[in-house]
């Protein structure tokens, strides 16, 4: 079957996508495990903001709504399983549950809002929900705990049995596992007609509208969508870290999420990830170098992939790979 | 048969500008219209209102016995109405034939799935393939839309129509950036459709306009100043002066 | 009475001062469509220069402020050669974001080694500085000074744009850089001459609004958002628009702050999404 | 005797690395005026769009009045006397009429807008209009407009009928024609309606799949319906 | 080759994490310089342990960011001891690590009381706003201020101030008419003054973090013509910090702060830190109170590897420290045993100018005050 030649069809003919997306965090996640077991917690917070921006590609990526306010979904969700393990619901599946549920909810709340504009006018509004869910989340200091943040709850072991270790092997684990599921989940997601016309919404909507689709209701759902997978990150966060910060709805993070989605190529779920993972190695690597002054470098490495890969990473590596395989004979 | 498309004093201006002006329509099924007039006549705004993506100022749209004056867009095409645009609207991202794929999936109701791949819905991509043969452009599929030249663009366009299996077809300069040898063929496609649905079509391409439709209707600044056979449009002394201009000489010599 | 006046004349201050650091952001979004992230970046840059000129060369302010800028445009010069350039061809906003946040996590780096993480200071001549008694009140004087440029301002881009073959030419060749190429109009030209007018302004705002927004590093990032709300809502390109804009989010932001203050954001962001639920092109915007 | 020749040599462009124009050669004397003819997709408007600089080139020459341009920017051409109108008319939206027109004045006063009026009374109606609210036939005009307001000395032509009334086809054309008499403008029309074109342009060429197959006086192939239908296919001419 | 010569001790390391980049890089910078001075002083050896310091930069409140990076110096980097840490969440995220680990954790900046609280190896050496503020309410209330405006940033820090002052003022008979919670990202606090002018309030208390949202506060109020109509301001140090001190001009004389430290503090081991910290390359004008709490802070962990002898007991490690008291750059100062946070003077201080530079002068001292939030229960 020829048609997908669009960006989501990197399948073998062998593997479907899915299968494939599933070994390959899981293969990545061993990797991870093997040769940097003192470094867990790291790559576990790498899991954690790349469902945010596994998120933002869902909605930015797929349906061309371009936001600067998606961290308010993953932090509504973090504060949720935060407050949920302060109420006593200590099991971490539960606790991932109920991110998933309060993110979905959210998104499409936010989303009802927002799928009503397009182009700098939706952007706009991003930030200013952004904002008003940041100040809100500073204002409500008993169920956050304000700047100090939320910190006072314990996170029950995995399965009632598996408790988190210091190393954060458990963490982990669970967070590729997770990670692999949902990865898997979305590429199937984005291959069915869903997706397919989401695609179409981003290119026309007057066109999409011609086909008889009824734009709103679509974009909304996949906010839904997009704010579950935040929700999951969001969950995930407050249980490897133990504290939920102001910093998880702040205009910083909605911000970075949507570099490292640029940065890997939006409108690709396998941008998403590489987008976060090299973002993120990157800056750990210069900013343990050189604490002092490793903005610049990741300026620089930002500036760089622009020049050289305008359309993000992935689609930059799709270009080299084809490239180099029509050399070759 | 019943008025599948009826407009009853439909009136638009866009601040002071009249460009629609009390025009009553009824399309039948099985009608061939064309609707013709000189540039800025309102013609593709007469288009626009009927599909739902202006609102009249005034006068009511019938559609199907329906009254879908203040209905949504979508709604208007899921009851039937189709439209293809004079300059041409396609999904760029897409291949050729997921364009197409895409309108038989949601005219069919399947792009609520959101789980199922669309290579694996067979039935639905080789619906779309024979569309793509259908209007002439069977070996471009993988094409993304982009790499299509105009031309080839208006078919998938009309590809795109056709899929939507329309009760009302509007099409707006369908040949317009197709070479003349194309264009029969846009007349072979809509001859395959099913008889009993009414098509308007806009075009100012004569040759076409006067194989095509058993009925002429001339919108001049916004009214409906003249209807009638092709031959009595063409014998008309006003259209001819403000419309067909030497067209209609050289179809009266030959 | 006295306190509502008081209350508008510190929300027309304040507005003017959102216009200011904005303005040259509205040229480089509307006109060349181009969603600047590293405006704040440039104005910082601008702030530092007049604080070098006036602190370590003791220059005087009038002379530091186009100075500032003109530095500032000789700085930012080969960004638009060698970066800038690429975006206007191919104008997908989300490439803008990702380069001009690259550019603002440079020129912070940057910044940060060179001139150190503290606040940097523009002194201001005995003239500007101060209160001044307006009658009824106390005014600072910079923000008297910081109204008259913001007419200045808001009249010569205004005049500029609309009056002059200039802004057609800009606003086409953003439009359709092919078509305008194929007309004549070098287009390459013109967006360097426009991409100056904007980086001029940023640092003409960096200065002038430094009492409100004080230079430091992190300025350039700080602030964004700022620059960026003020803009959209304004409708982007329309210099008008964001002068609107500035006002109206000045007043309510003003006005917020003196009832409520610990309401206090909510008030200006709840203030954006009204302003763009009921304008969705930005108050004076033009349909794309 | 103002320039206006024009000399493709060996031609070979397209998008990014893909070809179109395998290698395409003609010359175009100044004030003649020539017909390029072709089914859909051959490369026609590649062809036009190569002469302006707009495409990759990946050999061959242009030249303009002996002057080669091969390495020259777009609005170097269209200052060397280069007018194009293009297939998808390209106006500028987000401008208004006027401001159209201005745009293709090439810093010349601006009242001379006023020709292109006289030319189209239809846009003199609508100049507050943004362009992009223009109708299909309106959005043509200032678009054809516009390029014979910077006073071209060649003037490539993709399409320009498409849309236009009959009445106003009539009338362009013979405004075209007056146009290339009294000022020798040089004029390359890729026109679908066959026939006009050939009516209009004393000679022409025929392009396939990148490649010119024809060419040869305009009379010459409209008098021989064999080469027309080889080349062109079953026209309606 | 030499084997056996060479062999020197494995090195104790240290974890700093601070704020090295970003909006409050100065303060983490800060955090660099007075450990440097310390090792400076010294040496790099206790006894003849090499100790090693490993930074790493927390940048802006980002819990999950700092626990991992506290994890990857404490699994990869095998550190001894953390210390640092200028954000109160950072900081509580941390925490949980300590006990398993084994780590005790020298808070060199976070200022809110409870952090100590979370783990018994959490000792801190900078201060809390309970502990700066109680003072600035006793010497309002001595110099004769009747209604007070309280105006502070609307965030934790904040808040502590706001409860600080009014509970103290109030119990001291004065009347608080007016309490303004500011949003951090304020930027213009002209509305700020007018309401403050309308309260009719004869003594403005403030606390806003340092940096910009200082300066604006301190312009407003002397360009709205509060100071010209004898509006007192007091706050504490947090507004007048000695870098910010050119910014503010000669408008700012008379400002009166509390605070633990002052960089013209007139002491002999003041005057020994400052050379140091200008002699290793240090600007004068970027002193900041953290590198006060970071020398400390490295004083302590010295004394921690003496008494542990380089061995990994957090327990004897605590126990060394806690009853410690010594005479650091800010006066004399001691650990208090029931809740490891510093015990310190606060001074009350006027901002003054001499020999044409502007400085906090210290005219008043409250010795040895508790965290007055920790000590209270
Ligand atoms: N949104 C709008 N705002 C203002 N004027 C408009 C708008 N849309 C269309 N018009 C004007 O209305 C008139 C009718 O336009 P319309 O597109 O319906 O013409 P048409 O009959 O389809 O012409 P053509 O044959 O050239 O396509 C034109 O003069 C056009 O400029
Ligand atoms: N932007 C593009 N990228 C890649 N290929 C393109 C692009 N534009 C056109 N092509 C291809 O180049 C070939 C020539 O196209 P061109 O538009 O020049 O044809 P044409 O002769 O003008 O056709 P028409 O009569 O339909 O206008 C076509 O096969 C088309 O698919
Ligand atoms: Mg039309
Ligand atoms: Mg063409």
């Amino acid at each position: 079957m020829a048609t997908r030649a669009g960006p989501s069809g990197i399948a073998s003919g062998l593997l479907s996508p899915e299968l494939l997306g599933f070994l390959v965090v899981w293969a990545l996640g061993t990797v991870g495990y093997v040769l940097f077991p003192d470094d867990l917690a790291f790559l576990t917070r790498i899991v954690s903001i790349a469902f945010l921006v596994l998120s933002l590609d869902l909605v930015t990526g797929y349906c061309g709504v371009a936001t600067l306010g998606h961290a308010a979904l993953f932090g509504i969700a973090a504060y949720a399983a935060g407050n949920a393990a302060r109420a006593g619901w200590a099991d971490p599946l539960v606790l991932l549950a109920i991110g998933a549920l309060v993110g979905a909810v959210s998104g499409l709340a936010t989303g009802a809002l927002i799928a009503r504009f397009r182009g700098l006018p939706q952007l706009v509004l991003t930030i200013a929900v952004g904002q008003l869910v940041a100040a809100l989340c500073n204002k409500l200091g008993w169920l956050t705990g304000g700047s100090d943040g939320l910190s006072d709850y314990t996170v029950g072991p995995l399965f009632g049995r598996i408790a988190f270790d210091m190393y954060g092997r458990v963490a982990f684990l669970m967070s590729v596992a997770i990670l692999a599921v949902v990865f898997a989940l979305l590429l199937r997601i984005v291959r069915s007609p869903f997706g397919l016309l989401t695609r179409a919404i981003k290119d026309d909507t007057v066109k999409a509208r011609m086909i008889g689709a009824s734009i709103y209701p679509r974009l909304v759902a996949m906010y839904g969508l997009s704010g579950a997978v935040a929700g999951i990150g969001g969950a995930l966060g407050a249980i490897t870290a133990g504290v939920v910060g102001l910093d998880g709805v702040s205009f910083e993070r909605s911000a970075s999420a949507l570099v490292m989605l640029v940065l890997g190529g939006a409108g690709n779920l396998w941008g998403a990830l590489a987008g976060t993972l090299v973002f993120h190695v990157f800056e750990h690597l210069v900013s343990t170098a050189n604490p002092f002054h490793w903005m610049s470098l990741v300026g620089a490495m930002l500036i760089l992939v622009v020049v050289f890969a305008p359309r993000g990473l992935s689609f930059g590596a799709i270009v080299l790979w084809s490239k180099l395989r029509a050399r070759s004979p | 048969m019943s008025a599948l498309l009826e407009l009853y004093g439909v009136s638009k201006a866009f601040g002071g500008l009249r460009v629609t002006h009390d025009v009553n329509v009824a399309l039948r099924g099985g009608d061939r219209v064309a609707l013709i007039g000189p540039n800025g006549a309102g013609k593709t705004t007469l288009v626009n209102l009927i599909t739902g993506q202006l609102k009249p100022d005034a006068g009511r749209i019938v559609l199907a016995g329906r009254d879908v004056t203040r209905a949504s867009v979508e709604a208007r095409v899921r009851l039937g109405l189709v439209r293809t645009f004079q300059i041409t609207r396609l999904f760029s991202s897409l291949t050729a034939l997921e364009n197409v794929a895409l309108a038989v999936l949601q005219h069919r109701g399947r792009t609520r799935n959101w789980l199922r791949p669309v290579a694996k819905m067979t039935s639905e991509v080789e619906e779309a393939q024979r569309l793509l043969e259908i209007v002439g452009i069977g070996e471009l599929g993988t094409r993304s839309v982009v790499a299509l030249a105009y031309g080839h663009q208006r078919q998938l366009e009309l590809a795109v129509a056709l899929a939507l299996e329309p009760k009302v077809l509007l099409l707006d300069e369908p040949a317009a950036g197709v070479p003349h040898d194309e264009a029969p063929r846009i007349l072979e496609a809509i001859a395959r459709l099913p008889q009993d649905i009414a098509v308007l079509m806009i075009e100012h391409d004569m040759d076409l306009v006067f194989r095509f439709a058993q009925r002429v209707l001339v919108l001049a600044n916004g009214e409906v100043i003249f209807q009638g056979t092709p031959a009595e449009v063409a014998g008309d002394a006003y259209v001819r002066r403000a419309y067909l201009g030497s067209y209609a000489d050289a179809r009266r010599q030959s | 009475m006295r306190t509502v006046a008081s209350i508008a004349l510190d929300a027309t201050c304040y507005g003017m001062t959102l216009f200011m650091i904005s303005v040259g952001l509205s040229v480089m979004m509307g006109l060349m469509r181009i969603v600047n992230l590293a405006h704040g970046a440039f104005a910082m840059i601008g702030g530092y220069i007049a604080s070098y000129a006036s602190v370590s060369l003791g220059l005087n302010y009038a002379i530091a402020i186009p100075l500032a800028a003109l530095c500032t445009i000789l700085v930012a010069l080969p960004l638009e050669v060698v970066l800038y350039r690429r975006l206007y061809a191919n104008s997908d906003a989300l490439t803008q974001l990702l380069l001009t946040i690259g550019i603002t996590f440079l020129i912070i780096g940057v910044a940060n080694y060179v001139f150190g993480p503290t606040l940097k200071k523009i002194p201001l001549p005995a003239s500007l500085s101060g209160p001044f008694d307006i009658g009824f009140r106390m005014l600072p004087t910079h923000r008297i000074f910081v109204l008259a440029c913001g007419c200045a301002t808001a009249l010569a881009l205004w005049l500029l744009l609309e009056r002059t073959e200039f802004g057609i030419r800009v606003r086409a060749a953003v439009d359709n850089a092919g078509m305008a190429e194929a007309l004549g109009i070098r287009t390459s030209r013109i967006y360097l001459a426009t991409f100056c007018i904007a980086v001029g302004l940023a640092a003409f705002g960096g200065v002038v609004g430094a009492e409100l927004l004080p230079i430091e590093p992190y300025y350039a990032l700080r602030y964004m958002v700022i620059f960026l709300v003020v803009v959209s809502a304004g409708g982007a390109g329309s210099i008008a628009g964001a002068f609107l804009a500035s006002m109206l989010l000045g007043l309510a932001d003003t006005t917020g702050k003196y009832l409520m203050p610990e309401f206090g954001e909510f008030f200006f962001y709840s203030a954006v999404i009204l302003i763009v639920a009921i304008f969705p092109n930005g108050l004076l915007g033009r349909e794309h | 005797m103002p320039g206006g020749n024009l000399e493709v040599e060996d031609l070979v462009a397209g998008y990014g690395a893909t070809r179109v124009l395998e290698g395409v050669s003609m010359r175009v004397a100044a004030g003649e005026r020539l017909a390029v003819l072709g089914r859909n997709g051959v490369g026609k408007t590649t062809l036009l769009a190569s002469i302006m600089g707009l495409t990759q080139r990946h050999g061959g020459a242009v030249r303009i009045d002996g002057q080669d341009v091969s390495r020259s920017s777009t609005s170097d051409r269209a200052r060397k006397g280069l007018g194009y109108v293009p297939q998808t008319r390209d106006v500028f939206r987000s401008l208004n009429v006027e401001e159209n027109l201005v745009a293709g004045l090439k810093g010349k006063p601006r009242d001379l807008t006023r020709v292109a009026y006289e030319m189209f009374p239809r846009l003199a109606e609508r100049h507050w209009n943004l362009a992009g609210q223009l109708s299909g036939g309106e959005q043509q005009m200032l678009s054809i407009a516009r390029a014979i307001l910077g006073e071209p000395t060649v003037l490539l032509l993709d399409e320009p009928l498409e849309g236009l009334a009959p009445v106003i086809c009539d009338n362009l054309m013979a405004a075209l024609g007056e146009l290339s008499a009294q000022r020798a403008v040089t004029m390359i029309l890729v026109e679908q309606q066959i026939q006009r074109a050939l009516d209009f342009a004393e000679n022409a060429v025929v392009l396939d799949r990148g490649r010119l197959v024809w060419q040869g006086r305009s009379a010459d192939l409209a008098a021989s319906p064999e080469l027309v239908e080889r080349y062109l296919g079953a026209a309606s001419a | 080759l030499f084997a056996g010569t060479a062999m020197a001790a494995d090195p104790i390391r240290v974890g700093i994490v601070g704020t090295m980049s970003g909006p409050y890089a100065l303060f983490g910078q800060n955090f660099k310089r007075g450990i440097d001075a310390w090792v400076a002083q010294n040496g790099n050896k206790v006894g003849d342990i090499p100790v090693e310091f490993i930074y790493r930069d927390e940048e802006a409140p980002n819990p999950a960011k700092s626990r991992a990076l506290a994890q990857e110096l404490i699994v990869k980097e095998k550190v001894q001891y953390l210390a640092g840490f200028y954000f109160t969440p950072n900081a509580l995220a941390v925490a949980p690590l300590l006990g398993e680990s084994k780590t005790p954790l020298i808070v060199m900046n976070a200022a809110t009381s409870a952090i100590v609280e979370k783990s018994p190896y959490i000792v801190r050496t900078s201060f809390t706003m309970w502990q700066n503020t109680k003072p600035a309410a006793l010497v309002a209330k001595e110099r004769g201020a009747k209604k007070v405006a309280i105006a502070v940033s609307d965030y934790g820090p904040g808040l502590d101030a706001e409860a600080a002052f009014k509970g103290t003022f109030e119990a001291a008979g004065g009347t608080v008419v007016e309490a303004i919670r500011m949003p951090l990202a304020t930027t213009d606090f002209s509305p700020i003054m007018q309401r403050i002018k309308d309260s009719g309030a004869d003594t403005v208390f403030t606390f806003l973090p340092s940096g910009p949202p200082t300066l604006g506060f301190v312009k407003a109020f002397i360009d709205n013509g509060l100071k010209a109509s004898g509006v007192k301001l007091m706050s504490t140090g947090d507004v007048v910090t000695e870098p910010d001190l050119p910014n503010i001009g000669d408008a700012g004389i008379g400002i009166l702060s509390t605070y633990h430290y002052a960089v013209s503090h007139d002491s002999p081991e003041n005057k020994a830190f400052i050379d140091q910290f200008v002699k290793d390359g240090g600007k004068f004008d970027e002193i900041a109170m953290t590198s006060v709490a970071a020398y400390d802070g490295a004083r302590l962990i010295y004394k921690m590897i003496e008494a542990t002898k380089g061995q990994r007991d957090p327990d004897a490690a605590i126990a060394a420290v806690k009853s410690m008291s010594w005479v650091s750059p800010r006066g004399p100062v001691s650990i208090d045993p029931e809740t490891r946070h510093i015990r310190q003077n606060v001074y009350l201080r006027e901002l003054v100018k001499v020999d044409g530079k502007l400085l906090n002068k210290e005219i008043q001292t409250f010795e040895a005050q508790p965290d007055w939030a920790l000590s209270k229960k």
